[in-house]
């Protein structure tokens, strides 16, 4: 199922370089906005060895309104990005989605089972919180 | 049949003089080529520590150890990789559950079988807890009926094949009965992992145990089984990757599996038990069961028809050893005459003193059986026994 | 200097396309050729179970581990070969002992110190000893005058050299402390034993622990050194091999080394930490001391120079590791980017959490070194950073 | 230091197939002179797991007299030549013997420290009786 976000994500990345690519997360993590330091609970932390990333959600007119951040420019970076896919969706939204452009934008290493902070289980908390909005 | 000895660089070898005639398997099984050149093949260009890593390399052992880790869950019928845990062999594996049930276990008792080995005796001794064996006939059939479960029992420990009689124990009928009382079962599956099917679910297990080096993979890697029923005991060894928060106070522990794996694992060893249980599926599980299931009863026929030679326990199912002794040969003298004709078989105890003295032997000659061995094999056993009875008349 | 790259065949990789720098080291080694090779070699024509085998195979194995033992015996100036027991590394080593002690530790104290590995820290919590760490000043030297020995403290448990920062720890003079209350000394020597000379005769220590891997050799496989006067302590595991006689009542033991190897032990393994010995032997161990030391202070001085570096640790003897932070970069960022330069570091807490504790930082991020490297690698190192902090400004 | 009774022996394996080489040690073993059964003790006994030893020693003017047992026949075969060596002489005598024949005739594997029960420990309770008997 194509994506426009996701399609034009992986046409920023397409053909770069690796360190052009980690520029380019890095600029992307300079456009999130930062979550606010009283949400930087030990709660709302996905707990994990190399960065912390902290999660907030709620609800707005029926869509997910997610809030993440992390102390890593490259996980911001990737937050950043993961965010234009999937924020501001309905629940079922959310989880009817695939996430194509991760692997696409060559950062299926960061989702591997050994990277307990890697986005795969930010991935799994969102939707975790999305399957609840919907029972 | 095709001759998977090809495959196994060590059966070219001569001993003596002789070609090599490997009856030794329940010791240790050989290493395909294939295997060792995994081992080999991960030294020269993946290794790295795993977890965590914040580099290239290190995501390349992961991945692969996880791989491995996910290709045993399969092969045993885990309802989960989360259920496996790498350990550095059956008897680490045995001992850890001992540890880690140590509070429960002490002072209690552990109901296992007459032909136990030793490495699924003393750990529950060390864990302090008292010993009964489920009764036999004289063939050494378990006598299931008979099973008594006391207040005191709290695990039943049993093996699922002898490494001395071949003999297969009634497992499932075991578990069932365990079951009905609420007593976890721990299955040794250190002699079947290579020989028969082994499903967890169906077997309904709560630990299993087996090693590596005896399923033609590297030396030092074992692996246990923990049913996600125990998801949350005691760590039995404390160290890095194993857990979350720690301070001089207190420790947190990570889940499943990597809460069961304190320290660098076997990383190479865990890849290694992968690459064996490829080996045997692409030579196709049915096949080599069937090979074994005729090469071993022939052997045995061939055996049992020998003048002069006493063969131990008779159950309905039997799989990879033979247990035996000549009429006034020492096993010793057996074992040593053999070896000069180039027969590798082992004497002894065989680690399961209790059984010895049940069989009313100090030991036995024990030719044990892979899924290279042929019937030739067997042949040039008998042929060698039968000299072995000259040179002693 | 002679070029020790060309002996390990990993070094060689591309990462990304960039030429693999590895300085990953202290969490585990490369292996040279030609210990991989003697571990195929085993596979390939010795591989069989040791000890007790009647035959030839069973010997030769039994033989070259046995002369593995010795091996490591003179490599740490042990008194006796049976003071040498393999483990599955020097978590492993250390859990072991805890294990062995519990009767002792079990409400009273064990002496640490602030540096210190995960693995030398929840082993004594799961043996249900308290921890308390001897004081240390702002750059991690230990404050031995401030050693404070109670009635409770059963053990002194220390590393030889910090995995993070490299910083050496004056073991010597805590042994003299130590005899002087007569309470034993575990020295962890997984960071040392591959950069510093060891005589446990002359550190006077009761236990000496270390992991194969991390000194060129295989995964799965460490060594316990356990003084002579500890020879007669309750094994920590049952099984196989370290049994007299067993009966289901009473099980007596074997005399160390045996008494401490439960089941079988990783064969392969053991053999490739003698084989390691040898080939940094053949090199010779001045040698590569005095080349691993030019190159670790070489490292040192170029990141101490280098603007927005922070470099934790200083006291008079260090090697191996180095740890630091660009000022306002995370190191999980630095460690991420190096990588996509072919650099190889490692970052986060590396398993010692107490101790970023005391840095007051979540994580370093950590080149640590091996005899293969250069000065080179460290211009590469020092070239990449800058490129780290170019980029994130 | 030569000595003749190993000489002789190493003489008569000299040239011997393996097979050839056991079936001689069995001719020795049938030489060699049954103990007692009532000598047969726990305390008698050398430890091991191969094949059970049993030993027994005493003095004949000044001589030390050894008796040597074993349920397994390769390990008679050994211990009747190994008799012929040291039984019968001094204590000091049998510390300064050198046992070279083991090699020679290639039994070294029976030595090996796997081996338990082998020649070594054998030998060891041999040379620890002749110790006690010089102080
Ligand atoms: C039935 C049984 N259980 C346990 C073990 C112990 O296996 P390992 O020595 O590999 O730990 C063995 C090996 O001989 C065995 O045969
Ligand atoms: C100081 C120290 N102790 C113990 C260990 C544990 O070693 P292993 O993981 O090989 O058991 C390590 C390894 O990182 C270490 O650096």
């Amino acid at each position: 199922m194509r994506d426009a976000v996701q399609d034009e994500i992986i046409k920023r990345f397409d053909g770069l370089e690796w360190l052009d690519r980690y520029s380019l997360l890095i600029s992307f993590a300079k456009e999130l906005k930062p979550m606010d330091d009283k949400f930087k609970t030990e709660e709302n932390s996905i707990s994990g060895c190399q960065s912390r990333v902290w999660i907030r959600t709620y609800r707005e007119d029926g869509k997910m309104i997610i809030d993440l951040d992390s102390d890593a420019m490259i996980t911001r970076g990737i937050i950043s990005i993961l965010l234009k896919v999937v924020n501001n969706r309905s629940p079922q939204d959310i989880l009817n989605l695939d996430l194509y452009f991760i692997e696409k934008i060559g950062l299926k290493s960061n989702l591997s089972p050994a990277r307990a902070d890697g986005l795969a289980s930010i991935i799994r908390r969102i939707r975790e919180v999305a399957e609840r909005g919907i029972n | 049949m095709t001759d998977f000895k090809k495959d196994f660089p060590i059966l070219e070898k001569e001993i003596y003089g002789k070609k090599l005639v490997y009856l030794d398997n329940a010791a240790t099984s050989q290493k395909p080529g294939c295997v060792i050149d995994i081992i080999s093949e991960f030294y020269r260009s993946d290794n790295s520590n795993i977890h965590r890593g914040a580099h290239y390399l290190s995501e390349v052992s992961s991945e692969k150890y996880e791989k491995a880790r996910e290709k045993v869950s399969d092969f045993i019928g885990a309802r989960d990789p989360a259920e496996v845990t790498f350990t550095a062999g059956a008897t680490d594996s045995i001992n850890q559950v001992a540890c880690s049930l140590e509070p429960i276990l002490k002072g209690n008792e552990v109901l296992i079988t007459g032909v136990e080995h030793h490495s699924n005796i003393v750990p529950w001794q060390l864990a302090g807890a008292k010993l009964r064996s489920i009764p036999m006939d004289d063939d050494c059939n378990l006598l299931t009926d008979s099973i008594e479960i006391t207040d005191k029992t709290k695990l039943i420990a049993i093996s699922h094949a002898s490494n001395v009689l071949g003999s297969v124990n009634p497992i499932k009928e075991i578990t069932r009965i365990a079951k009905e009382h609420d007593i976890p079962v721990l299955v040794d599956a250190a002699q079947s992992i290579q020989h028969l099917p082994i499903d967890v679910k169906d077997i309904d297990c709560d630990f299993l145990a087996f090693s590596g080096h005896k399923m033609y993979a590297a030396t030092g890697v074992g692996v246990l089984y923990t049913s996600e029923r125990f998801s949350d005991i005691v760590p039995a060894r404390g160290g890095g990757g194993m857990v979350d928060k720690v301070t001089l106070e207190r420790t947190t522990y990570l889940n499943p599996p990597l809460r069961y794996e304190a320290g660098t694992p076997h990383i190479a060893g865990a890849i290694s038990v992968a690459a064996a249980i490829d080996y045997m599926q692409n030579i196709g599980m049915d096949k080599i069961r069937k090979h074994e299931h005729d090469v071993y009863s022939y052997a045995r026929e061939k055996l049992l028809e020998t003048d002069g030679v006493k063969v131990y326990g008779n159950t309905e199912n039997m799989c990879g050893s033979i247990s035996f002794n000549l009429d006034n040969i020492h096993q010793y003298d057996t074992g040593m005459i053999l070896d000069k004709m180039g027969i590798a078989v082992r004497t002894g105890h065989h680690c399961a003193q209790p059984l010895m003295r049940s069989l009313g032997t100090e030991g036995t000659v024990r030719a044990s059986f892979a899924l290279y061995n042929t019937k030739e094999d067997a042949d040039m056993l008998i042929e060698g026994i039968e000299k072995v009875r000259m040179m002693y008349t």
